[in-house]
């Protein structure tokens, strides 16, 4: 037996956007074993809730996470909506899918951007983050805001979009698609890229099923399971296609955050063109009491909330559990048996968002 | 590809020349809170709606609003509640 | 009450855990809910879109038996449940000793309501992982 | 202006921060708002940075990590603070797990308001910092930045005075 090495990956790391320590344990370059050490953002905000009255905490959700921020706000409002037996008018449930979906191509687009940056290629790196500002500049036009939408509430959304507005969405939605289908093809073609990703990071679809992956890493898996299929907010009325991949590898995951942008562009025109009339929220009145678990499908997979309210203005337990704290288990099951130097390719194939595992 | 990498050599930068040339802020963007003081009646349901706890309103009689933007998360909670509307959001960014 | 609920004790935990499994389900998570006087501990497992929950009532100072050994993935969610409450968790697979998302320095299990004293959760001094 | 303030370094260590403020700053990296214009370069080694960007607030283990980063960076050093969550905590300042802003930890010497700031902002935070990097270079002793606290009241000319001097008081605090 070779000699074993420990060497800690993170927490501050050039490619690793946000704190995580991996400590890989190496049998010269090969990495057996690894096991995360989170806990550097951990900020303890489950319990704030008991601080602040629920149509606060609905910004509190908000702040979860910077990426899907808007998404966790809507999964925290579906859940009160629930409780309190709210119906929210149909107006609103289609701006939700909108932002929703608007927010997932923004964060596709990170992700590709900083998994190129993960092996070096800096020209897609810089190309996907630039086609995103098009879509941080339209969430700002419509939302007031660039990351924290900030628009979703209890009993519907806070602004409305106008016709001029949606006229505008489309634009932008245009603009996006030729923008896809000209980088999208060269990056999912590249010889240099194919080297890094193909079979690197394998996942089989029995391991994905046993470990509780979600999102595009059960996806890329084989597992067509997408929670939008449930039909919440609009998506039974716009329909969507799942995008899946059986290979379970770097290459795959790619291959269907990809194909998920541009399904995310045709729905938002499915959605804009079905667009119904009339008030975007309902009043809502009086306190939640009860239990529920609300989920919704983000960027990164499922998210689940499990939220008690005892009949005060604060609620009594509000549980988060983030797509990425399901994917943790998966990703320890990839590293062992890849090189060093596949590491932060694989970490970041997962697309990681350590704040919303963290809370 | 080719269509494009002809684009970004010879066409116009990407870039916006910030600090140089300074782009509008789009309407109805939240930048950062304002309050027209002269309305102002010292409710206090801004301090109370506050997630951030970053509105202070002192009471009678010595009527005050005090705003700590280094605490401010610009949700625009407060501008929806007020009921004279004299906070506003202003689109420009800061100073 | 959520949907599909089955109360569960300690003893029958792990043989309703295996079952689920036999039957198909994925392994979601693990809610823990302060009652104050005990502690509610949701299982939740999800086939097909439908979730399905065992509740375990568990005594403030009782141990709880970690279902790791039936489902790997939930030997996070119950580092995170030592950290945060402060139960004892017994035969993780991997045991971070109360330093999972705590460190030195942070409340020890401050999720738990303070009405009564909190058990000391086991700690190594380094806090490092064993 | 000497070499390092015409082409500072950065180094971004994130603490405890929700990504928004994180990904506003690599935004600022990339084509739209590309801060290379000014010769900046984000590095990956504290040792070789000027400027440390501080986002998000500070929890009991990042302390040690951000104090080690900080100590490793050669002398002088500014430190950048974005976002709200770095001055005051933001809407986490009562979570039991903050151990509070990141002036409890290092010596901040801009901070950027706002949740998270836009691009813009945090550039003009850069810019200001490149300044005090200057001024700190030709041996001057920097104060840490304050963080006054707008106060209005009432339109009376009479007590506008006053008014400025607490604004003042609060922001020395």
């Amino acid at each position: 037996m070779s000699k074993r090495t420990i060497i800690p990956f993170g927490p501050q790391h050039p490619v690793l956007p946000e704190p995580i320590q991996l400590r890989l344990v190496m049998e010269e370059e090969r990495v057996v074993e690894a096991l995360p050490a989170v806990g550097y953002i951990h900020r303890g905000l489950e319990k704030l809730v008991e601080k602040k009255d629920y149509n606060q905490c609905v910004f509190l959700a908000e702040r979860v996470c910077g990426i899907c921020s808007f998404l966790h706000s809507v999964t925290y409002c579906q859940g009160l909506e629930e409780i309190m037996s709210v119906t929210i008018p149909d107006r609103a449930r289609f701006l939700r899918l909108i932002w929703g979906e608007v927010h997932r191509v923004h964060s596709h687009l990170l992700w590709l951007g900083l998994l190129a940056d993960s092996f070096g290629f800096e020209n897609v790196f810089m190309h996907a983050w630039r086609c995103r500002e098009m879509v941080l500049d339209l969430l700002e036009r419509t939302a007031g805001h660039r990351v924290m939408l900030g628009v979703s509430c209890v009993g519907g959304v806070r602004r409305d979009i106008s016709d001029e507005g949606l006229a505008d969405i489309l634009r932008t939605v245009d603009a996006l698609q030729k923008e896809f289908d000209e980088f999208v093809p060269v990056v999912l073609n590249d010889y240099s890229i194919k080297q890094r990703t193909v079979g690197v990071g394998k996942l089989t679809k029995e391991q994905a099923a046993e470990l509780g992956a979600v999102g595009p890493v059960a996806r890329a898996s084989g597992i067509a399971r997408d929670f939008r299929e449930t039909g919440y907010a609009a998506y039974g009325e716009v329909g969507f296609k799942i995008v899946t991949e059986t290979a379970g590898d770097c290459y795959a995951r790619m291959k269907v955050r990809c194909g998920e942008m541009y399904e995310c562009l045709n729905m938002v025109r499915r959605a804009v063109a079905a667009m119904p009339a009339g008030a975007i929220n309902v009043p809502v009145k009086g306190n939640p009491t009860g239990e529920v678990v609300a989920r919704l499908e983000q960027p990164r997979g499922e998210v689940i909330y499990y939220l008690k309210g005892n009949g005060a203005k604060n609620l009594e337990r509000m549980r988060i559990r983030t797509p990425t704290f399901a994917n943790l288990a998966p990703l320890l099951a990839m590293l062992p048996g890849c090189e060093l130097a596949d590491v932060p390719v694989i970490v970041l194939s997962i697309d990681p968002c350590i704040s919303c595992t963290e809370r | 590809m080719i269509k494009r990498v002809f684009s970004n050599l010879f066409g116009s930068p990407a870039t916006r020349l910030y600090p140089f040339t300074r782009r509008e802020p789009f309407a109805g963007s939240r930048g950062q809170l304002k309050n027209d003081i002269a309305k102002c009646i010292f409710c206090g349901q801004c301090q109370r709606r506050c997630p951030a706890d970053a509105i202070v309103v002192g009471k009678k009689p010595d009527k005050s609003w005090a705003f700590d933007r280094y605490r401010c998360i610009v949700c625009g909670y407060c501008v929806e509640v007020c009921p004279v509307k004299c906070l506003s959001m202003d689109p420009k960014h800061g100073d | 009450m959520l949907n599909n609920e089955l109360p569960v004790t300690r003893d029958t935990l792990l043989n309703e855990v295996a079952a689920r499994r036999h039957q198909g389900y994925r392994f979601v998570t693990v809610t823990c809910v302060d009652l104050g006087d005990r502690f509610d501990i949701l299982y939740h497992f999800d086939k097909d879109y439908v979730l399905y929950n065992l509740r375990l009532s568990l005594g403030r100072t009782e141990n709880l038996p970690s279902i790791s050994s039936i489902f790997f993935a939930a030997v996070l969610v119950e580092n995170e449940l030592k950290d945060l409450f402060g139960i004892p968790v017994t035969d993780l697979a991997i045991d971070y000793g109360g330093r999972f998302l705590l460190s030195e320095g942070s409340p020890v299990a401050p999720q738990r309501k303070p009405d009564a004293p909190p058990a000391q959760p086991a700690q190594t001094k380094d806090g490092a992982v064993k | 202006m000497s070499a390092s303030s015409k082409s500072p370094w950065i180094v971004h260590y994130n603490c405890n921060s929700c990504n928004g403020c994180d990904i506003e700053f690599v935004a600022c990296l990339t084509p739209m708002y590309d801060v290379e214009r000014f010769g900046i370069l984000h590095v990956g080694n504290p040792k070789h940075a000027d400027i440390l960007v501080v986002t998000g607030s500070v929890n009991h283990r990042d302390v040690r990590v951000l104090r080690n980063v900080y100590a490793q960076m050669p002398e002088p050093k500014v430190v950048v603070a974005l976002g709200v969550c770095t001055s005051s905590g933001g809407i986490f300042a009562d979570c039991y797990n903050i151990f509070g802003d990141v002036s409890k930890v290092i010596p901040v010497d801009v901070y950027v308001p706002a949740c998270p700031p836009r691009p813009e902002a945090m550039i003009d935070g850069i810019v200001q910092a490149l300044g005090i990097l200057e001024r700190k270079r030709a041996g001057e002793v920097m104060p840490s930045a304050a963080k006054p606290v707008l106060t209005l009241r009432p339109t009376a000319a009479a007590e506008a005075a006053p008014a400025a001097a607490q604004a003042a008081e609060q922001g020395n605090a």
